[in-house]
């Protein structure tokens, strides 16, 4: 083995990740120097969103190359990692302009991009990492700077409840689904996800596959969201600051996905174990429970909470068939980027109500219509997108999901997710009404303006994004297609 | 290896450590006071006005494990430590990483002891430790480093055997004099003696007696003496050495170590724990990291063995 | 090898038992973290066992092993900057104290 | 059997002992500073028997880590809790398990503190508790323990019915699948002797993107840690909410001590 080391240094295959990991390291230093410093503090920001268009750049550049494995086949390079990558990239430069529009003037400014890079970097590992052990790292990568950003300030009651609950289960779920994995490595003698799936097809013991996937699952289900290990998730995005919010419920979980779809068509190909089933219980499980809690919220952070579990519920309907049918991870890219956008948008309408106001309940939001229209607009549409009013992303993506679900004889599971997208109408058209038909409480004072231009460059890109992509579906479809293509 | 042979061993690592502790012991109070220090630390043989603040209501089982951990932390280390090319407890393949590890276990029983004994001067013991170990580990491991690059092994006996030609303390002074500085540290010798101060009483000295008082200074003047073997081997060539046999230069290198560490420490005033660790990690880090680069350009231009 | 690989293997489950019932029980953020990393060994010991049994030519078990105790020293530091952040503000860290998000 | 092979059973033995019965202690102790102490045994056990599965240089790594690591854990649990000796609790109902582990702890009725060391003005801020933490040594102890406060009797739980029984059938399933179904393919290969290099030679070479995201991971880590502990010359707004927009630094504040105690540990992680 000695003589092969040199050979797998493959550092033209990680440019994208090389780039957004100097940039941070090189953050570190920066944001102490620009640490309460006025101007400066601006500094960081304007890097690390340089890093993340550069990093974009050359990811797309990746598109077209050949798939192949790289580092001693410990990690991929293929459409699938490249798509997730551009998703996954572009969700953390929206979230980014949001946290720094949210911030704009404080100190926090000056390193929460530092902790964003870092995060988006562990998604970007995760998926593409073939190796558990790799596995492993970037999800604690992932998560780690997400405490971070969760507790930026740090005297927030609020924020503090929510990274302690944030870190205990994440912690706890990356443990339990770690235990999991060293059982497939006992099973097959190796760490690598291609040669697992090669043994475990053939003779693997039943019961210890279903009981590692069971394991296995809790981890990945923490990143997506999925009932019944959603607990945190409410209480994270509504005691984190909004943007910051935003950015936890779209990077974690699309990383989530990610490396729940390499995990189980590599190691457990064709259904092994039974996971198709388990996936589309817990699909059910999660659009309902999501649904109907978020029937009841006051406040509009845990609604989007509740309503980002449905959504998660929706996407696992090609998830449970990807195996089988071909058009499922096209969906599956299609549905993600429509929920990066209009949910990006939606947070970001509530970190600049946060920032103005202070507050997220609903009730607040009255009359915004008139006082506020352009934020009010970007929330109607991203809400009706959420809803699947067409002609939005959110319509478009829902039909294919419905679709994939057909092809795969999960009529049931269809009918159900039909049944609750009308339920969820109720709570996101409740908002709109509250926008446009309720007068604004007469002695309020009208909300100072000044959303800035780094909120109209969210609001813009996120809603913009929306409209294409609902408009001319084709487009996004053309790129989450390359999905298929795996090593 | 037999069971008779394994046995043999561990009695001759044994009555080693035993003697050189008790070299040591006899040999540092005067070598302290030559140099006029008064506040002793652990190298006081008796205390000055004897057994202060016994523990009158110990933890029944952190107490008595304390001084037991901290002598077999001491006696595991010796193990590794060569008297010649073959006179050694054990040659193992790591046998210096086993050495920082194993050393370690001092602290433990300094912790131990110090919160088991139940009394406020000895719990303080604790906190002291720990802040030391926080303060050496990081630069000690660097000074070891150094060693381990230039002999490219870390088996003792092979960093001995690599300084055949030229001893490592002519190539990395740098790396020399942090390995004096933080094996003092290591060692709770002077300027290093918080954990021991007056202020708290001599710490477990104070709050000890019979056999624990005993397994307390045995373990202390042998992780002097374990800290300057470690350091004759690592950066002054072992054993090595003209005319005289294997065995005689390795002691004497010792015991010249051990000197120059106390004399040289006794220069000082005694730091605290906060200064500890600023001259730690503001300090001697980057020394060690500065060392480490100098040294693997040495090995480029092809110094060393 | 006297000793076979369940042996082991049962050794890291009965770990693995304690540490879910100690991040169940206590209500003490410290002590919850402390659970943690015996979940955390529970598995260094399992792959380690399996390394030696299954695939013992292979090294890269070991990797994953040094992987998880990095994972493990690193949430032990962040968990506890945390505790000491929980505790500043509020002077507690136990968890129960922590419930004011809901709905 | 063998004499070799009777020394390995026996150290197995031991080994899986100190393992099992440090982490149940860890669980079930109701001193603070034990249970730490009684977590490091665990850890120094399990690597033990990574030792005696020929994996050396793992086992004295785990050792190195987590000696340091826990030593500063406890710390921290120290002045997180009122009682990290757990005297108060030393007379509560227990169980056979609670009791067991925390035998010999000493009543909270003696003076001068008994088990709960007051080393008040020594560390600063870190033991300064709520206002009614005061009275702990003349209060009654009974089944419900109060109510609270700064003065919390939960800061090691008395064993939880459900939770013992949840882990119990957990550790019940999977030993009993491990023993009646094993389906691991064993080999007889024998282990290269020389790990260390073999580990050095994979770090290098296939798994050189580990050891770069293992250190960056620490880097994240130590950073994180400064970020989220520190005390800041420049305090953070009360809330998120901005009023008004500066872009001036706000005001300074004085370092208090408990600063000290903060940057201290901090250089543990």
């Amino acid at each position: 083995m000695p003589s092969e080391t040199a050979s797998c240094l493959d550092l033209w295959a990680i440019y994208p990740e090389l780039v957004l990991a100097g940039l941070g390291l090189l953050l570190v230093p920066v944001a102490a120097f620009t640490h309460g410093r006025g101007r400066w503090r601006y500094l960081p920001g304007g890097l690390a969103f340089t890093g993340i268009v550069a990093a974009l750049g050359l990811t797309a550049r990746m598109l077209d190359w050949e798939s192949q494995t790289v580092f001693c086949n410990t990690y991929a390079l293929d459409g699938f990692a490249h798509v997730f990558k551009l998703l996954l990239l572009s969700g953390a430069g929206i979230a980014l302009l949001a946290i720094l529009a949210q911030f704009r003037g404080h100190n926090q400014l000056a390193h929460a991009p530092m902790a964003l890079l870092f995060a988006t970097l562990g998604g970007m590992g995760l998926s593409s990492a073939l190796d558990l052990g790799l596995i492993v790292l970037f999800l604690q990568m992932l998560s780690l700077p997400s405490y971070v950003l969760v507790t930026l300030v740090r005297t927030d009651r609020a924020s503090n409840e929510a990274v302690l609950k944030y870190f205990i289960y994440a912690a706890a779920a990356l443990a339990v689904m770690a235990y999991g994995l060293t059982f497939l490595y006992g099973m097959t003698g190796s760490l690598e996800l291609g040669s697992i799936g090669a043994a475990l097809a053939g003779d693997g013991d039943q019961v210890w596959i279903v009981l590692a996937l069971g394991l296995i699952l809790i981890g990945y289900a923490f990143e997506m969201t999925l009932v019944p290990f959603h607990f945190w998730a409410p209480d994270v995005y509504s005691g984190a600051p909004a943007a910051v919010s935003g950015f936890v419920s779209v990077v974690p979980k699309i990383a989530g996905f990610a490396g729940f779809l390499r995990f189980v068509l590599y190691a457990l190909p064709d259904g092994t174990g039974g996971w198709p089933m388990l996936v589309t219980l817990l699909a059910a499980l999660t659009m309902t429970a999501g649904n109907l809690v978020a029937l009841r919220q006051t406040h509009l952070k845990r609604l989007l909470a509740y309503s980002s579990i449905a959504q998660a519920g929706y996407i696992l309907i090609p998830v449970a068939v990807a195996h089988e049918v071909a058009g499922a991870m096209s969906a599956v890219g299609y549905y993600l980027a429509a929920y990066l956008l209009m949910n990006l948008a939606a947070f970001s309408v509530a970190s600049l109500w946060e920032r103005t106001r202070g507050t997220d309940r609903l009730a607040s939001l009255a009359g915004m219509g008139f006082r506020q229209p352009l934020p009010a607009l970007v929330l109607a549409l991203a809400l009706l997108s959420l809803a699947g009013i067409p002609p939005l992303a959110g319509f478009a993506g829902k039909v294919f999901l419905l679709e994939v679900g057909l092809e795969g004889d999960l009529t049931w599971l269809v009918l159900l997710a039909a049944a609750n997208m009308v339920l969820a109408l109720y709570y996101y058209v409740g908002v709109i009404a509250k926008l446009y038909l309720e007068r604004p409480a007469p002695n309020e004072e009208p909300a100072k303006a000044g959303s800035g231009v780094l909120y109209v460059a969210t609001f813009g890109i996120s809603t913009l994004g929306t409209l294409i992509l609902g408009v001319f579906p084709s487009l996004g479809l053309q790129l989450t297609d390359l999905l298929r293509r795996l090593v | 290896m037999t069971g008779g042979e394994i046995l043999l061993r561990s009695v001759g690592v044994l009555v080693a450590l035993v003697l050189g502790a008790t070299l040591t012991w006899r040999l540092e109070p005067r070598v302290l006071e030559s140099a006029g220090v008064t506040e002793l630390g652990p190298a006081a043989g008796t205390h000055p006005q004897g057994p202060i603040g016994l523990a009158p209501n110990p933890d029944v089982w952190l107490y008595p494990a304390g001084p037991i951990v901290a002598v077999l932390g001491v006696l595991f280390g010796a193990v590794v430590i060569p008297l010649g090319p073959d006179l050694v407890g054990q040659d193992l393949g790591i046998g210096v990483f086993y050495f920082i590890v194993v050393i370690d276990f001092v602290v433990l029983g300094l912790s131990l002891g110090g919160w088991g004994a139940n009394v406020r001067n000895a719990a303080e013991v604790y906190y002291r430790a720990v802040a030391q170990l926080v303060s050496y580990v990081v630069p000690l491991g660097l000074a070891y480093i150094g060693a381990i690059m230039m002999a490219g092994s870390l088996s003792t006996i092979a960093i001995a055997q690599a300084q055949e030609g030229l001893w490592f303390v002519v190539l990395q002074p740098l790396g020399f004099a942090l390995y004096l500085v933080t094996g003092a540290m290591q060692a709770y010798r002077p300027p290093f003696v918080e954990p021991f101060s007056r202020h708290i009483e001599h710490g477990v000295y104070g709050s000890s007696a019979g056999w624990q008082a005993l397994l307390w200074r045995l373990s202390m003047s042998g992780v002097l003496l374990l800290v300057a073997a470690m350091g004759s081997v690592l950066y002054l060539g072992g054993w090595n050495g003209p005319l005289l046999p294997d065995p005689l230069w390795m002691i004497l290198k010792t015991l010249a170590l051990m000197v120059l560490m106390l004399w040289l420490g006794a220069r000082f005033r005694p730091l605290s724990t906060a200064e500890m660790l600023a001259l730690s990690w503001k300090v001697l880090t980057p020394v060690g990291l500065a060392n480490v680069l100098l040294v693997g350009g040495l090995i480029l231009l092809g110094a060393g063995p | 090898m006297a000793v076979p690989l369940t042996a082991y293997l049962v050794v890291a489950a009965l770990l693995f038992a304690i540490g879910v019932y100690a991040v169940i029980a206590q209500r003490s953020a410290v002590m919850i973290l402390m659970g943690i990393e015996v979940l955390l060994n529970a598995i260094g010991l399992n792959l380690i066992a399996f390394w030696r049994f299954v695939n013992p030519g292979d090294y890269s078990a070991q990797i994953f092993a040094i992987i998880i105790i990095t994972v493990g020293a690193v949430e032990m530091g962040i968990g506890l900057a945390i505790m000491l952040l929980l505790y500043r503000n509020r002077s507690s860290v136990q968890v129960d104290d922590y419930a004011e998000l809901r709905g | 059997m063998s004499l070799g092979e009777m020394a390995e059973w026996f150290a197995f033995l031991v080994l899986a002992l100190i393992s099992l019965a440090g982490a149940l202690g860890m669980a079930t102790t109701m001193s603070m500073f034990r249970s730490g102490i009684f977590l490091m045994a665990s850890f120094i056990g399990v690597a033990g028997l990574f030792i005696l599965l020929s994996a050396d240089l793992l086992g004295l790594l785990q050792i190195m880590m987590y000696i340091g690591g826990m030593l500063v854990m406890i710390l921290f649990m120290v002045l997180f809790s009122m009682d990290p000796g757990g005297a108060m609790m030393a007379d509560m109902k227990m169980s056979l398990v609670e009791r067991f582990f925390s035998l010999g702890l000493s009543s909270g009725k003696k003076d001068d503190g008994g088990g709960d060391m007051e080393h008040g003005g020594h560390d600063g801020g870190g033991m300064e508790h709520g206002g009614d933490g005061g009275d702990g040594g003349g209060m009654e102890h009974g089944g419900d323990g109060g109510d609270g406060g700064g003065m919390d009797m939960s800061m090691t739980t008395p064993v939880k019915g459900w939770a013992a029984l949840l882990g119990l059938a957990n550790g019940a399933l999977l030993t009993g699948l491990l023993l009646l179904r094993p389906a691991w393919p064993e080999s007889t290969e024998q282990p290269n002797p020389d790990s260390a290099e073999q580990i050095g030679n994979l770090l290098m070479g296939k798994y050189m993107m580990a050891f770069e995201g293992a250190g960056l991971l620490i880097l994240i880590g130590i950073f994180g840690a400064v970020l989220i502990g520190r005390t800041s010359r420049y305090p953070d707004d009360r809330s998120r909410t901005a009023y008004v927009t500066v872009d001036a630094p706000p005001p300074e504040v004085e370092e208090s001590a408990g600063d000290v105690v903060a940057r201290d540990s901090k250089e543990g992680d």
